[in-house]
């Protein structure tokens, strides 16, 4: 899938993988308010187009780590949304069989070698995957999805650190959303632009726009053949925004008037939508068609995740130990 | 059935009211940093609306600049507080989950502890770290630990844990006004339980809390596992065995004399803990009163997480696996026997 | 008296020889190395000159690349060794004192630990973490620690310990080719020790090792401790009491049927521990017996750091505080009784 | 002693302590070959322009964080070589009554409030003072000396931005002497000059002639008027060098052949010492009559520690938890 040049199907799928992860993440705060899925969720709609962009342009044996926000990396990769649900719902057909939730959306076989519940914690998780690439001499790179929130943790500086002093193929990517929790940026961090953080460790740091998947496409594709090439780790910041609050059924009130709105009026979907529709290559028609046989699929994806059985002590004991 | 401690006629000065716990919490804080200006509280997003669990609601309104929000760098504002104290404050860090503790494991284990110590003694350093415990939520494996015994080895340290909005109440208290580093442990699925509190009272260090007398079997528990314990007595009461329910409340140090008292008269200890057995404080009391020669009627039994088990996130598997009130009645009446 | 395990004959394929502990090490790294190119050896200084106990001599030249030298920071590369190990590596890390284990507190209990079973079992976590622990060195306060209990509770760690050059080939060997992640014990007292060494043996997972037998008391040890039991029940049997010495290695898994089987027999259980006893393995161990209805001769002991004091750097006080043969025999003696 | 201008016989005082630090640091390489001093030792012969230039820079109730490898630090804040000596005897009469030793030359009532063996402890330490000291509006600063090495931990970077973020007046200082214990910093650390780490926080970093005491002072005193007038923390980086190993008997094979030769050409005593002769404010004759007096008082200061007693473990008993 990664190999072909960036053309017009492509981009339409992006597209479809953007409304997907959209319908997913609006499907899972209904689940949630419902009781189906319980204990917390942190949804990522706004930020489509960071994980579209930036997953399509790993290539097939290249490994990403992301959080306990992974639900658009998850998917763009390929996950099926009944796999992720069923995981949201606790259930033996999720991808970790239902011990993980919401927060572990991980598959080893599609390159998702992680999804973390602890802030800053996959960094160095992905330096290692890269180190065991380079050690092996294989052309492979490792990609690490955070939040501004997590670039004040010390593992983000260490981690930054070893990938470059070793230069290991990897690549850090900040999806700056704006706010840490209830805390906005500026109130923890005292730079707006977190590229600047690169520089410490003589790595090249990228502002991206990151409600433009093309741009983040593009910004990505570039760090991640570089690594490829053996030219070293690189840090982008995808400037983007999260339309819900942090998580669970959190109102935000902490945002200003007006903020969300002005997000919105550069919505990830809507953008890409826009090109496609000039370069008349989906037209309005389509993309309304292409949206509701998406939230048909969904909706019929949570039903089957919910038929499946939740998972007994003795199925999970072996999840501890490996043999 | 509401505990001994706080049933107690309430003292002069003290005035009972009913709050939550989340709220006995909240006044604690409130009442500590009212009396002393040195008293601050710091932590992640502890000034957004009322914090995470809405612990702290109108306390950086009333105190302003005391209290701070920090970035997300536990093991950073760890050392900060340990600056702060050894420079005339009193500072409250909170923890919004116990599995962020081990992210601060340098300045709990090194440095919290051993800072006077390394002075010979010209430091003290009065933090009070608040430590978001335990399951029931749902959040899975990373976020639902219980670090009560994690740090019980550490001389230095004082560990103390809260079963009960009164008890919370008193504890915190207590916890800010010593002068030696504290880990307060709260629990995350106790925030919405309402009892009585003694407002302006301050718990002993140290003392663990008798809240059911009984004759035929020591019940000895922490946190959530106290009000599972009081129910598991009511469902024993039923059958006729008479259990004594004691809220070990502090793990560092361990009330021995409290609860060797209560099992000399009992003759079995049955602890109930949400967390492993191996190193934790159910298997030092066991030690210690196996040490000390007790008399057992029956061998000690402990309900606990299951051995090598994780705590999952899908929710009828998380309630498989925490202690219930059925399983602690049960391995009691085994103990007890026909 | 050297030990039992290692003065048996050597099996079909072992050549024995003495080996110091430090070499010992080496020669299990060397040996791992050579069998398994994905086993990699990562720490700080760890290429300069052997490193900072001299454990890696020849090691860099011999494997190139596969020796990797980090920067000072221990949670971030226990975290490049966790991606190391689901990328098909088996990487050792070596933390050069045990004081720095809760630096990587994060990695060591939410991410080793639990990485594995987040994923629903996808990943195995090969990773081995040798600790340099221990006292007698003069090193003070934050670098004397013997951290071999501080994580033995955590479902998804195994932790092992080394007290003589035999055993610390053979558990070395065995904790690199466990599919899950090991913390193996050192103790920076013992380096200079000499012993048999049965090359090409790897131990057994899970097992305590009885290095002496006797009737009248078993005395539980690890790491230094365990000489230090040996020393004593020659100081015991000069005195006409016969002791049984345990090496229990494992602390996670404990090997509770060998300890077991021993108690039963000499009816005392004398634990002798190289830390402060609440939390920690010995009162594990006491715990689950006394569970088990042990029909206990004399009441279990245990000889451990004193309560409530931390590691001096003073010299005849650092000696003071660490548990001497002299102490193990006199409360053996006392459990013994006339 | 820290308002008077910066003049000859202050300048002639820094002189004297510099000589205090290395004479000191040289026997207690002795003490530690014969045996009077036991465990390790960090010694600073090379870098006492460092610590004398930057404590000369503090006000009296500022206060300072230091490291294992803290002597110099604690001579130039005044500690008495004879409380020092007995510290690494483990005697009763040091700072810390013994139990501390080598690595921790502690003194709060002379604003030395921590000496740690923890790479990167110190620094949100001097952090917290400095917000203890905001919060309650007084105007002092705190500084915190570490290393190289430790720029690379977590705790250097969660520290810098807490202060950036609070604007608390501490002062980060990098004793950067090439080495973290037997790695050169090239081998760890991907740039040269770590004053560059500063940027990402938004506060200024400069590089510094180690060597040079005057110029330590002055970069030094800016820093820490700077921060007392609510100007900020800023991070200086120090360029030096340490004669010794590492420590205890580290034979320093990993250097490469000269550099040792290369710095002491540059010795930070002799420079001042050249410096004073030349403005005809101290001669060679006083310089060597100096110097044999501080022989002698470090020699009579040693003698007298090994006087003092071993304390009891009853004695000690209270340091490890206040009443
Ligand atoms: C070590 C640690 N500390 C605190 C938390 C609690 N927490 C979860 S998400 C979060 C905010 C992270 O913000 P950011 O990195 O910007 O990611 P975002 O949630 O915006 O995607 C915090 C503080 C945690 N999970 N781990
Ligand atoms: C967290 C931690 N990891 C490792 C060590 C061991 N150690 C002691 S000093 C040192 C080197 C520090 O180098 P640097 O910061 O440059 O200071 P210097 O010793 O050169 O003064 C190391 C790795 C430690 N004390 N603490
Ligand atoms: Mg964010
Ligand atoms: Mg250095």
């Amino acid at each position: 899938m990664a190999e072909d040049a960036v053309g017009a199907d492509r981009r339409v799928r992006w597209y479809r993988q953007m409304v997907e992860i959209r319908l997913f993440e609006d499907k899972v705060q209904e689940l949630f308010m419902g009781g189906l899925i319980q204990g917390t969720t942190h949804l990522c709609q706004g930020q489509e187009a960071v994980s579209v962009g930036a997953i399509a342009a790993m290539r097939p044996r290249d490994v990403q780590t992301n959080t306990y926000r992974g639900h658009g990396e998850a998917l763009a990769l390929g996950m099926a949304p009944e796999t992720a649900f069923a995981e949201l719902m606790g259930r033996v057909a999720g991808c970790s069989g239902g011990v993980g939730g919401s927060m572990h959306l991980i598959d080893t076989k599609k390159g998702n070698i992680g999804a973390n519940a602890i802030v800053g914690a996959g960094l160095p998780i992905a330096v290692g995957a890269a180190m065991a690439f380079k050690l092996r001499d294989e052309p492979r790179v490792a990609l690490s999805f955070f939040g501004d929130g997590a670039t004040n943790i010390g593992t983000f500086h260490e981690a930054l650190n070893m990938a470059s002093v070793w230069n290991a193929p990897v690549v850090f990517l900040i999806t700056n959303n704006l706010y840490g929790e209830y805390s906005p940026l500026r109130t923890t961090t005292p730079i707006d632009d977190l590229a600047r953080r690169a520089d410490p460790y003589g790595m090249p740091g990228v502002v991206v726009d990151g409600q433009d998947v093309d741009a983040v496409h593009a910004a990505v594709s570039e760090a991640v053949e570089r690594a490829r090439g053996g030219g070293g780790p690189s840090l982008l910041e995808m400037k983007t925004y999260r339309y819900r609050g942090h998580s669970r059924s959190d109102p935000a009130k902490y945002r200003p008037e007006g903020e969300l709105d002005f997000w919105k009026s550069r919505d990830p979907i809507d953008l890409l939508g826009a090109k496609l529709k000039a370069e008349g290559k989906l037209n309005d028609p389509d993309q309304t068609a292409l949206r509701e046989q998406a939230q048909a699929d969904i909706d019929a994806a949570a039903e089957r995740a919910a038929e499946s059985p939740y998972p007994t002590l003795e199925e999970t004991r072996g999840y501890v130990y490996a043999g | 059935m509401s505990t001994l401690a706080e049933a107690a006629p309430a003292e002069s000065g003290f005035s009972e009211t009913e709050l939550t716990y989340r709220d006995a919490i909240n006044a604690a804080l409130d009442d500590e940093m009212a009396a002393d200006d040195s008293v601050i509280l710091m932590g992640e997003d502890v000034t957004s609306d009322g914090g995470v669990f809405k612990t702290n609601a109108g306390l950086p309104e009333k105190y302003g600049r005391r209290v701070i929000n920090t970035p997300i760098c536990e093991n950073g504002f760890m050392g900060v507080a340990l600056g702060m104290s050894v420079s005339g404050l009193r500072p409250v860090v909170e923890i919004m989950f116990a599995d962020f503790l081990p992210t601060a494991g340098d300045a709990i284990v090194n440095q919290l502890p051993k800072y006077r110590y390394m002075s010979g003694g010209q430091f003290a350093v009065p933090v009070t770290v608040r430590v978001v415990s335990g399951g029931t939520g749902r959040f899975g494996t990373q976020h639902s630990a219980t670090g009560e015994s994690w740090y019980m080895a550490q001389p230095g340290l004082r560990v103390v844990t809260a079963s009960s909005p009164g008890s919370a109440y008193e504890l915190l208290r207590a916890a800010i006004r010593e002068n030696n580093p504290v880990l307060f442990h709260e629990h995350k699925g106790l925030y919405g339980r309402k009892g009585l509190v003694r407002r302006g009272a301050v718990a002993e260090l140290g003392r663990a809390a008798v809240l059911r007398e009984g004759s035929d079997v020591t019940i000895l528990a922490t946190l959530l596992m106290v009000e599972r314990s009081l129910a598991a007595a009511e469902l024993l009461a039923a059958d006729g065995i008479d259990a004594e329910v004691i809220d070990l409340r502090w793990v560092r140090p361990l009330d021995l004399d409290t609860v060797s008292a209560s099992v000399r008269r009992t003759g079995r200890l049955l602890i109930a803990e949400e967390q492993w057995h191996e190193g934790g404080w159910g298997a030092s009391v066991i030690s210690q009163l196996a040490q000390d020669g007790m008399p057992w009627r029956a061998a000690p039994r402990a309900v606990s997480l299951p051995h090598d088990v994780l705590i999952p996130y899908s929710p009828p598997l998380e309630d498989a696996v925490l202690p219930s009130a059925e399983r602690i009645a049960e391995v009691a009446r085994a103990q007890v026997g026909p």
